[in-house]
């Protein structure tokens, strides 16, 4: 289990500087590097290869972005692969909405109890 | 011949009363002392960070008026802007002070662009006093311009720290024992290709040096206590001092340059490279400034506010970031 | 002055930043946070009926939750300023995104300010992550179809 | 705790490949030693598992393997190799792999607890289902 969450540390970490990469050597806005590693994820699901790389790195893999296009992807498929090309239409929520869902709630709960505060780092 | 810009004021049009209040992270600068009014509530108390900001613009305003003491009555005309969409802290604020008014844009420097429309006004003696003057409010500026406050974006370290704050003054004819305003150059937008808003700084050097060349070329052998820039940073003053230096400008008897900016939050680390925001120059310029050179301790000094003409809209649109600087002169006799 | 020149010069004076510390403050804040989910999953397959899989659903609403929690007192943008990516990539970074434009909007109210403006900066995320899923599945159905590959 | 750590920092030396010790529960409700040794050369016959789990019980098998952090982007394949293997090995039984860290606690709870024939159907029903959720 040890072994786990210091996978997890060092992948997790690994791709956050790949991130960071972008940020600082290719120069890209948060926006751009962040839809860019999204789409990393999808294709990487493409071929398979994603999926493996849960099972070795666990949260490692899951907690950044890049999960996010495989879950997308990976919906896409299961249902392509049981539907066909209609599928590719549907399936594509079945796995994700977890992030996204909790994302909206928690974003209208924060509206509701927080106010922004400009203190500075 | 081409014009300069630069123009004198006969008139010798006197600063006769300012007053300066920020917010409370502003406590930190080494400017503090010479601030009014210090908020202990970025939103002065108020619901938004635009209301707060408006209410600033307001309270700061009749601080000026009742330090001179006059009465709001008293104002020909208020010249002031800030930097929030249409301006509506300013105009708000103006729909509260009920005098005459006029809002001023010019980003940054409209610190000085209203102290310099301002002694227009002056100089054909058709009014007597002029209230000018500009203000940003963080939360405010930081939304418009770039991402929500709590948004964890990293800031490379030549990113600038938008000031809580505002400036004001009164102009009105001549009067001995205050400071006056002796000239002053209209700057011309200058555009070196910058596109990285996060380095505004490297974006508006260029602006400041052309202005500054400018007004020293018309103003040959006048000796200045120091030229002061608005919110270049740490990162553009020293381009700025780097132009200097490879142009030879320095033969015009200046040897000490500052940044308003650069100067506001002191050294410290977390403002990477200091302070910006129309809020910044006026802030200094008027609190500060006007109060050492009212002290007698300057008899000249060149201001030199610097603007960054751009919006999140031309930015995204892939424009470059034009940029202007506009001089005044202040004397004191 | 030309401009090619003047950005010559700026490169030079302007602080460059600091690739190789940002990195290493990337690899620990992200490290961090995947340690912490990993911690979470384990959290709902002991005391929960989730697998490895089915955990990393509830791991990630629950990380998106601390990220709320971070961001409403100010936090977040603290660690966003020392991790840089290590906040951003991890979906507590898309978490980051959506509710500090939520707070923010909320002056606008809630339809108009929260509503229209949460997905401000996260929205690519979704539209490219979506889009890009589309065109890898339609490309794999296609190559399926053919005979070209297997499922 | 202190063995896990030793390991650990073995294969974080990367040296511990193949010497990680290999751990095998089993529980058999009928306590039949051949079947469980048969079971015991299929794991033992396959150098990526850390661990494995199984529960004999009226001609049903769960098995879960654990496989090590090295080999673990092979996870898929090997479960299914294993999970061959022991169809061949017992063709009369409804045999189950897994290769779920929670499946492998929920079995090694049952091993643990020696629970009586009808817990333990409704124990294995449910590990079962759980197994059969996807992501």
């Amino acid at each position: 289990m040890i072994v786990s969450v210091i996978i997890a540390f060092i992948v997790g970490g690994l791709v956050c500087v790949i991130g960071q990469l972008l940020f600082d050597v290719a120069k890209l806005t948060p926006a751009h590097t962040l839809s860019l590693m999204v789409v990393i994820g999808s294709v990487l699901d493409g071929f398979g290869l994603y999926e493996p790389f849960i099972d070795f790195a666990g949260a490692g893999a899951t907690i950044p972005i890049t999960s996010f296009g495989n879950s997308l992807t990976h919906g896409a498929l299961q249902e392509a692969e049981k539907h066909g090309f209609i599928g590719v239409l549907t399936g594509m929520f079945e796995v994700t909405s977890s992030g996204i869902s909790a994302a909206i709630i928690f974003g209208v709960i924060a509206a509701i109890l927080f106010k922004s505060k400009g203190k500075v780092s | 011949m081409k014009k300069t810009g630069t123009y004198q004021f006969a008139s010798k049009p006197s600063i006769v009363s300012t007053a300066v209040s920020v917010g409370p992270l502003e406590k930190v600068s080494p400017f503090h002392p010479h601030f009014d009014f210090i908020y202990e509530d970025e939103r002065i108390g108020q619901e938004t960070n635009e209301k707060g900001h408006s209410q600033l613009i307001e309270d700061t305003c009749n601080m000026a008026v009742t330090k001179g003491g006059f009465q709001l009555q008293d104002i020909d005309l208020l010249l002031a802007g800030d930097l929030v969409n249409e301006m509506t802290p300013t105009n708000f604020a103006a729909r509260q002070l009920a005098t005459p008014f006029m809002g001023m844009f010019s980003a940054c420097a409209t610190s000085v662009s209203s102290l310099i429309t301002a002694s227009f006004f002056l100089e054909t003696k058709l009014m007597d006093k002029v209230m000018f003057g500009a203000a940003s409010q963080h939360n405010a500026v930081e939304r418009q311009f770039r991402y929500p406050i709590e948004y964890g974006a990293q800031k490379p370290p030549t990113g600038q720290w938008t000031v809580t704050g505002g400036g004001y003054g009164i102009l009105s004819h001549h009067q001995t024992g205050k400071p006056y305003v002796h000239s002053a150059t209209i700057g011309q937008v200058m555009d070196c290709e910058c596109t990285d808003p996060l380095d505004m700084g490297s974006a508006m050097a260029p602006a400041a040096f052309d202005t500054i060349q400018k007004h020293l070329a018309q103003n040959k052998g006048t000796s200045y206590d120091f030229v002061m820039t608005g919110d270049l940073g740490k990162n553009g003053f020293s381009i700025l001092q780097e132009l200097i230096k490879s142009s030879g400008v320095s033969s015009y008897l200046v040897d000490n340059y500052r940044d308003a900016g650069a100067e506001f939050y002191g050294n410290e680390e977390k403002f990477l490279s200091g302070a910006s925001g129309a809020g910044c120059s006026a802030t200094v310029y008027y609190g500060p400034i006007y109060a050492e050179l009212l002290a007698g301790k300057w008899k000249k000094i060149l201001l030199v506010a610097t603007g960054a003409l751009l919006s999140p809209l031309s930015f995204q649109q892939g424009e470059t970031i034009p940029c202007i600087a506009h001089a005044v002169e202040l004397s004191m006799e | 002055m030309d401009a090619e020149s003047y950005q010559k010069t700026v490169d030079q004076i302007a602080p460059k930043r600091p690739v190789l510390l940002n990195c290493m403050k990337a690899f620990l804040t992200g490290g961090i946070i995947c340690a912490i989910g990993q911690l979470v999953s384990f959290v709902f397959m002991y005391f929960f009926s989730f697998t490895e899989r089915t955990a990393s659903n509830p791991s990630v609403a629950t990380m998106v939750f601390l990220s709320m929690v971070l961001t409403g007192f100010g936090i977040y943008k603290k660690i966003g300023q020392f991790g840089g990516a290590g906040s951003a990539v991890p979906v507590t970074g898309f978490g980051n995104a959506v509710i500090s434009a939520a707070i923010e909007h909320k002056s606008e109210g809630f339809i108009l300010g929260v509503g229209v403006n949460m997905f401000k900066l996260a929205g690519p995320v979704i539209v490219y992550g979506v889009f890009s899923a589309f065109v890898v599945a339609l490309i794999k159905t296609i190559l399926v179809k053919m005979g070209v590959i297997s499922w | 705790m202190m063995k896990k750590l030793w390991i650990i920092s073995l294969i974080l030396l990367g040296v511990a490949g193949c010497s990680e010790e290999f751990k095998v529960s089993t529980y058999h409700v009928d306590d039949d030693q051949q079947e469980i040794e048969t079971l015991t050369k299929v794991f033992k016959d396959n150098q990526n598992l850390s661990e494995a789990a199984a529960v004999f019980f009226d001609h049903q098998l769960v098995v879960s393997v654990q496989v090590q952090q090295m080999s673990k982007f092979k996870k898929e394949k090997i479960r299914k190799s294993i999970e061959k293997k022991v169809k061949s090995a017992f063709p009369d039984h409804d045999v189950y792999v897994s290769s779920d860290l929670k499946i492998t606690w929920e079995l090694k709870k049952i091993i643990d607890e020696q629970p009586t024939t009808d817990e333990l159907k409704k124990d294995l029903k449910k590990v079962k289902a759980l197994a059969k959720e996807e992501t």
